[in-house]
């Protein structure tokens, strides 16, 4: 089997809980320097008499705790982690070293912006660069992940629409879009219409030109689409939908595939959210945090959230409450600035001919990838593909194993499995996405991974069934977990 | 370039594989007139070495509580974090991967959020939390959102006490849907007035302790609020006030959510911080966000898995509790490792720690002749009314190194010259005396 | 089997080497901003072409390949190191961060006395602190680890008796001792003369009189010795030591027993060792870094390797390089500096309480540990035990199963061996150390292990000399490593 | 105490199995008359946040090379470290376990050192290399003690130009043996002056580049050295210029010693840092210290181990090569670490920068009129002849933030008022004018 992974070690560690003892502590307070206060004396009922759900342990018991049950996670430090549509590049240690200068990370958003001028003028050369390469006019770094910039862009769109007194109620959004957009849409109120995609997986302007109408407020289209294949229709399908009033939403979360190489403000896009925590290599964190700032055309301008930074004519940074037509604020103050900061010190580390590389090695590894497994997995669309492609289980059919048995054994070869039954309008879909940062050889290791699962399947489908088998704990049962959740510890359910 | 792998002949081979001639012709597919002809105008590529000196000269720009005797909270708290906390989240087995889709390698992320969702249990006096939202502010106007979804009523009674940004994020996420706001008035005391709930009020939400730094009594607004059929919402902006007052589950909160930034997360100007959410398990369909439950291996073995995910936006679309796909997980494993050192002990008395120097603050700010408009409790920050305006108290302040809280003349005018002072542990007793005297007039 | 451990997914990875690729490199360097020269042109035949031996890789395969194979190693992070003599304790965290304060991290050995006050400061307090805990004059802190601790010790002894116009040839060590102390005193030109330890494991005062005269320089002792047992004729054999004009060197690297509750200076100890990364916390870094201060009494104090920092009457610190009977340098310059900052670190956050209590319970984990197992494992000696316990695989007699085997067996339960086979006079030793950071729930999950393989070594031995079962490697032939040495990777020998 | 985990019921639950009263009759074999029965006199204990504050201040008293501009060197040099060594050291497997005794479970750490053997085997030349020493000084005597154990000889000639504090070491490390120094002089380019050397001579000993920065022809001191059948030992305190210069062992050194603190492991004050040495394999059962050799295991799957240990203190005690146990394990692994970032391209290309940049300096220098005095070509580090005393221009320097070198009045009094210079890859052109305008009397 693969020499990219094996069987070994592993340790146990019981939950927090099980661990604790009466009486253990993990931090020791300062001497105190100022009188006790009675707490009932001082807050009466309005007081507990106890912390209740919390644990008890040494510092140690705390650090081994973690540290072990660290060592139960795939991690892109440790291997290719190729869930399409997630960008799971390379973080660089340097953007985790300066997020952790004082200067930001004991700043307070509170600060007046005289005394914050470094951070501020971050921001407003951040916002200048993701401008650029979006080839937007303005940008808001107030979201905090890709879904709230999608809500931002669907508030600033009705904020357009009402603005110019003709109130819309439904958006339009392909049926091979991520979950969030038609979720971000209806969270604002919209009532969604689903376009279908043509049969060669991309959209069709004559399916938008049927749904468009005045009443619709705009489209959410993702470029490339979650097939990771350019929209190639986009400048028509755009004026289709600013034919009749409506703005294109461009779902970024896609833009490894053209930084450099093409535009979204200049293929038509209104507005877009860019995900720094993919295209810009802020660290995912195990689910966040993120960011996911939304950029404009001019027409909106007028309605990002508030505050937006300016740069006054003495070099001077500032913020800027007073728009009138603001959607408001959407954070409780600047964003997750965190990341902010590490996907500035990526887009200096690249600079103008890195970015381009890094798009084009993006691709090229994707369409490496798919050279190599075509054939062998059943590929649903012919279209060429730029930074992420999608293959199915269909070739296995009759062997019982399924898309998801592919994915648990990938895990004993040492790969975290593609995204999986996604985009929902491919039954049985693997969607790759390796990002730039893998080595062909890595590649090669990884194809030659699926080619022996394909093999497997055929001559030992049993195996590829259970697997994984190597990990510590085997397939999980998600079902039992839904049908009588367990969502916390409590004494005696261990 | 340094994070790239591939070398010339790696390109070559691969291109040949791929059986095309160049790079330039895997983008066939982008129409020719669309594609970028000219270098992105940005700065040029910079050494790990320059990188470092342009962030730290940027970062040296700004005041910061590494440097400063810190008195400025108002929602973003200043607390000491435990060296183990940044040593943790470190590995890299937590910071680069991703959400634990696929449980069997994900173990470690699904039973740190398992531990979590207990803690805030505990904590908040709830029976079910969710694996971590935006921040404070959005998880408030989730919760309002849920209230109404599981009410189905179109009133919505906030507390006027209510911190201003959260106010603002509410409208703003609120703003395309139909429902109506009321708004409960602050007493002189500091809390909030109840009244104005009615049959049509699908919840009452205030702040705990609230932005002015009150706190309030949950057990008599849950009772207005329930006698009606309202849901009452707890909001809490400084998490650390969890461990001292009664916890609002206990008082009848039905949902309570809010910042958790106070436990272990960096102030970072503001994010990422940690949003909560915490309800009763009737509701928990109607909870936004993740949830990890426990479950069994093929073997019998006990392991955590994300579930009742038909919740969520990847399975519902449309028809999900919320938008969230990424959320702040790793500030959630901050926060449940500050949690797991700090346990049941520490946390407590961190917190009366808090409690006893804003009190010996108070003491001593009223001795100095300054006024505390409010007569409620607190839990460590407070309003003093000054005698002249906040903006030159502040700056007589910093010229001294002391940032000495926040002027209130935007969010409040009518306390007149008041701010709004946050006491944690980190401010030794010199330190307050010090911003004692500034506020009574020193350094003038 | 215990539920300490199990089996799980394990990486694989190659070396450097074999992953290297002509073209690839990990770093960039800024712009050059100076003329660049003609190496050809300034060196001449002294320049070599190109660099050698180095291999070629991405800042990402770099750091994935260091994180995959870290995950190969045991760690006290992970779990229970329980290395007799080692002390392998819990490493705070805070220690890492502030050994990495600039001022410390980015300072130079060079600078002068005038710049670097606070490091003269700290080096001035922890040796008070050190002199303090173990009842010595003096301290120097500039040996690196323990042996050239004893290094410089013995060179002190022999510079004393020199100065008395009676040099000696020989120096005494017990048969228990640990190697580094007969291999210092062979490096310093001395005849080693062992001296056998008495029924009791413990050096008896007539064994010492019968070796010691005027031609023996001193005695090297260890206390608690090597079996974690205190010499009780300690004062007595200091006495006959001294008598005959000799000198007691004691080895301090068994410290961890006695901090706050007794000290070797009160004992007759002369001149001793401390082992920061034992008994003050500093980690052990996979063999190193550790630092080994050397204590001495005042009549030792002339021969203090140079320069000694002292404090002025005006509170400022300035180095005393004019010893005129110093051994000299050990040092290129003032020792593992970051070891220091972090032992330091340790002593303040225990202080006289916690330095005692530290004491007690490792004192007290040990001996719990010993009565767990007392009975099922052959305990050589009878008498009481300090900080760590010695038991042997005796009672296996006739299983086939040695302590080599228990050790191996040991890994699968998820635990580090102890120390095995030392000290040489306890035949299939195996020396137990817990420390303190063990919490009692924690020794009895470690004692059944041990207690489990006993068993196992009568029902299943062939399963216990096969061990380990889950590592990622099985048992390693050194034999064939040492045969015939691959001590390199070189082209096609992989 | 946070590191403690005991609750009081287990210490009485551990007595009560232990079958002792309390834990003060564990220490009953200690003599009543020799245990302590006061507190110790140390500082109370301080929490994190205490010490955090209190090593700050320390550390600020501190100049250092993040806030000046750097030009000393001599031995320790200031060089960018990447961010990811700090982040992989930092990795718990590597930092808190120890000396790889039990290869099953420290396979990590063996292929680390596997892997810097073969890699300083390619710097130096040579065929076999250690698993570090405590650092370049002590890494010197050692080689000159193997030297005399190869040959049985009892002359060493020394370098005038070896470093002052490695000459130290090795003078305290051999004070007691029976055996001879001879200094061989410096002739007036800056090189050493061979000479004095005979059948009595176990080994010349240099340095490359030497103390005041000038190369040494290895090859001609090789040949005269073998010529009386002594071997050629090099020590190197400036580890880059091994990726400039010809490998010693090409040159025909038989042991190369050195520091390699320049590989990616902080200046801090000295230490720690990363003495190594390497040799002929001829000579591998002389070499001292800790060897890593390749093997297989009981399944045939490639491993490492520690081997050829019969040389060493915990087997041989009074006859192995050398007394050392605990090394420099952590710092090798930085370097690997550093190796592996740079590579065969980025070592060259930094090591070139270094040159050009002293180049760039030295020519400055010259055309402000001050003389360098030796013609010999340096690497990165040269020796300056000032007009005044150096103590008064490295004053004048640091008023200004800049750290101009090392004064040589105390180490090579003959040079007169002579100040030692580095310049390494850190230095700006702006920086090194600077330096240049203090040496030339600038801020006077
Ligand atoms: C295509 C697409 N759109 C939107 C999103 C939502 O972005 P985020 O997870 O940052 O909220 C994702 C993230 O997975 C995505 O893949
Ligand atoms: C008893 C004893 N003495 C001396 C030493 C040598 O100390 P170091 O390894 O720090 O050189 C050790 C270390 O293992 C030891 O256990």
């Amino acid at each position: 089997m693969s020499g990219n992974a094996t069987q070994g070690f592993s340790y146990e560690e019981d939950l927090l809980f099980e661990r604790s003892r009466p009486g253990r502590c993990g931090v020791d307070l300062p001497a105190n320097d100022v009188p006790e206060v009675d707490v009932r004396e001082t807050l009466g009922a309005l007081a507990r008499d106890e912390v209740a759900g919390l644990p008890e342990l040494s510092e140690v018991e705390v650090v081994r705790h973690f540290t072990r049950i660290s060592t139960w996670n795939a991690a892109v430090d440790l291997g290719l982690y190729p869930l399409g549509s997630c960008t799971m590049k390379y973080n660089p240690k340097i953007n985790e070293k300066v997020a952790r200068l004082g200067g930001f990370a004991a700043s307070h958003p509170f600060s007046p912006a005289s005394e914050t001028q470094g951070l501020l003028a971050l921001f407003h050369r951040l916002e200048r660069q993701l401008a650029e390469i979006s080839g937007m006019d303005r940008v808001t770094l107030q979201p905090a992940a890709g879904a709230q910039g999608e809500l931002a862009g669907i508030m600033m769109i009705r904020a357009y629409h009402a603005q110019r007194g003709q109130p819309r109620t439904k958006v339009l959004v392909p049926d091979s879009a991520h979950g969030t957009n038609p979720a971000s849409a209806a969270l604002n109120g919209y009532q969604v219409v689903s376009v279908p995609s043509g049969e060669d997986g991309i959209l069709h302007p004559a399916a938008v030109a049927a749904a468009m109408n005045e009443d619709v407020a705009g489209l959410m289209i993702t470029n490339p689409n979650t097939l990771g294949i350019f929209e190639t229709h986009l400048a028509e399908i755009c004026e289709i939908v600013h034919a009749k009033g409506g703005l294109v939403y461009g779902d970024g979360a896609n833009l490894n595939a053209l930084v450099g190489v093409a535009r979204p403000g200049d293929l038509g896009i209104d507005v877009m959210h860019f995900n720094l925590h993919k295209t810009f290599s802020t660290p995912h964190g195990g689910g966040g945090p993120g960011a996911g700032p939304v950029g404009v055309k001019a027409s909106l301008a007028p309605y990002l959230p508030t505050p937006v930074v300016e740069r006054a004519a003495d070099g001077s940074y500032h913020w800027n409450h007073a728009l009138p037509h603001s959607i408001g604020r959407l954070h409780g103050h600047h964003g997750n600035v965190g990341m902010l900061v590490r996907a500035y010190a990526y887009i200096r580390a690249l600079g103008p001919d890195g970015l381009k590389r890094t798009t084009e090695l993006a691709v090229l590894n994707a369409n490496y990838l798919l050279a190599r497994l075509r054939g062998e997995f059943h590929v649903p669309y012919s279209n060429p593909v730029l930074h992420e492609c999608v293959i199915t289980d269909r070739n296995l059919a009759g062997t019982g194993v399924s898309t998801l048995d592919v994915a648990k054994r990938l895990i004993d070869h040492g790969y975290h499995p593609p995204t999986v039954y996604f985009p929902l309008i491919v039954s049985g879909a693997m969607m790759l996405e390796p990002t730039e940062s893998e080595s062909k050889e890595g590649l090669d290791r990884f194809a030659d991974a699926l080619l022996a699962i394909a093999d497997e399947a055929r001559t030992d489908p049993e195996t590829v069934r259970n697997a994984p088998h190597r990990t510590r704990r085997k397939r999980l049962d998600e079902t039992r977990a839904a049908r009588k959740p367990v969502l916390r510890w409590l004494p005696g359910n261990a | 370039m340094r994070y790239l792998p591939h070398t010339e002949s790696d390109v070559r081979e691969m291109l040949a594989v791929i059986g095309q001639p160049d790079i330039g012709a895997l983008f066939a597919s982008i129409p020719a007139q669309f594609r970028l002809t000219r270098a992105l105008d940005v700065p040029a590529a910079a050494s790990e070495y320059e990188i470092l000196a342009e962030m730290e000269a940027l970062a040296a720009q700004n005041e910061n509580a590494d440097t400063r005797e810190w008195f400025l909270g108002a929602g973003v708290h200043h607390h000491y974090v435990p060296s183990a906390v940044d040593a943790l989240i470190s590995r890299a087995e937590f910071y680069t991967s991703y959400t634990p889709y696929q449980p069997e390698i994900s173990q470690g992320t699904l039973q740190a959020i398992f531990e979590w969702q207990t803690m805030m249990c505990g904590l908040t006096g709830l029976e079910v939390s969710n694996a971590s939202r935006y921040d404070g502010a959005s998880a408030t106007a989730e919760a309002a959102l849920m209230a109404l979804r599981i009410t189905k009523r179109r009133k919505i009674a906030v507390s006027g006490a209510l911190h201003p940004h959260y106010r603002g994020v509410l409208e703003t996420y609120l703003a395309a849907l139909d429902f109506e706001f009321v708004t409960l008035p602050r007493d002189a005391a500091g809390r909030t007035l109840p009244g104005a709930i009615d049959r049509e009020t699908a919840c009452v939400l205030v702040q705990q302790p609230n932005f002015v730094g009150c706190v309030e009594d949950l057990r008599s607004l849950s009772e207005l609020a329930h006698a009606q059929g309202a849901l009452l919402v707890t909001s809490v902006a400084e998490a650390l006030s969890l461990a001292l007052l009664a916890a609002p589950g206990d008082c009848g909160a039905d949902i309570v959510c809010g910042e958790a930034q106070s436990f272990g997360v960096p102030m970072a100007f503001g994010g990422p911080h940690l949003g909560f959410l915490t309800s009763r398990m009737a509701h928990v369909r109607q909870m936004p966000g993740r949830l990890v439950g426990e479950t069994l291996d093929a073997n019998g073995e006990r392991g955590y898995v994300l579930t009742l995910s038909t919740r969520e936006q990847h399975i519902r679309r449309e028809r999900a509790t919320s938008n969230i796909c990424t959320n702040q997980g790793l500030c959630l494993i901050m926060a449940t490792i500050y949690l797991a050192l700090h346990g049941k002990i520490g946390l407590r008395q961190l917190a009366e720690r808090n409690l006893a120097k804003a009190e010996y603050a108070k003491q001593r700010i009223r001795a100095a002749g300054l006024m505390l408009p409010f007569s409620a409790p607190s839990f460590n920050e407070f309003v003093v009314t000054l005698r002249e305006p906040a903006e030159r108290v502040l700056a007589r302040a910093r010229a001294l190194g002391i940032v000495a809280g926040l002027d209130l003349a935007k969010f409040t005018p009518d306390l007149g010259d008041a701010l709004l002072v946050c006491v944690t542990e980190t401010a030794s007793r010199a330190a307050i005396d010090r911003l004692v005297a500034v506020l009574a007039g020193a350094g003038a």
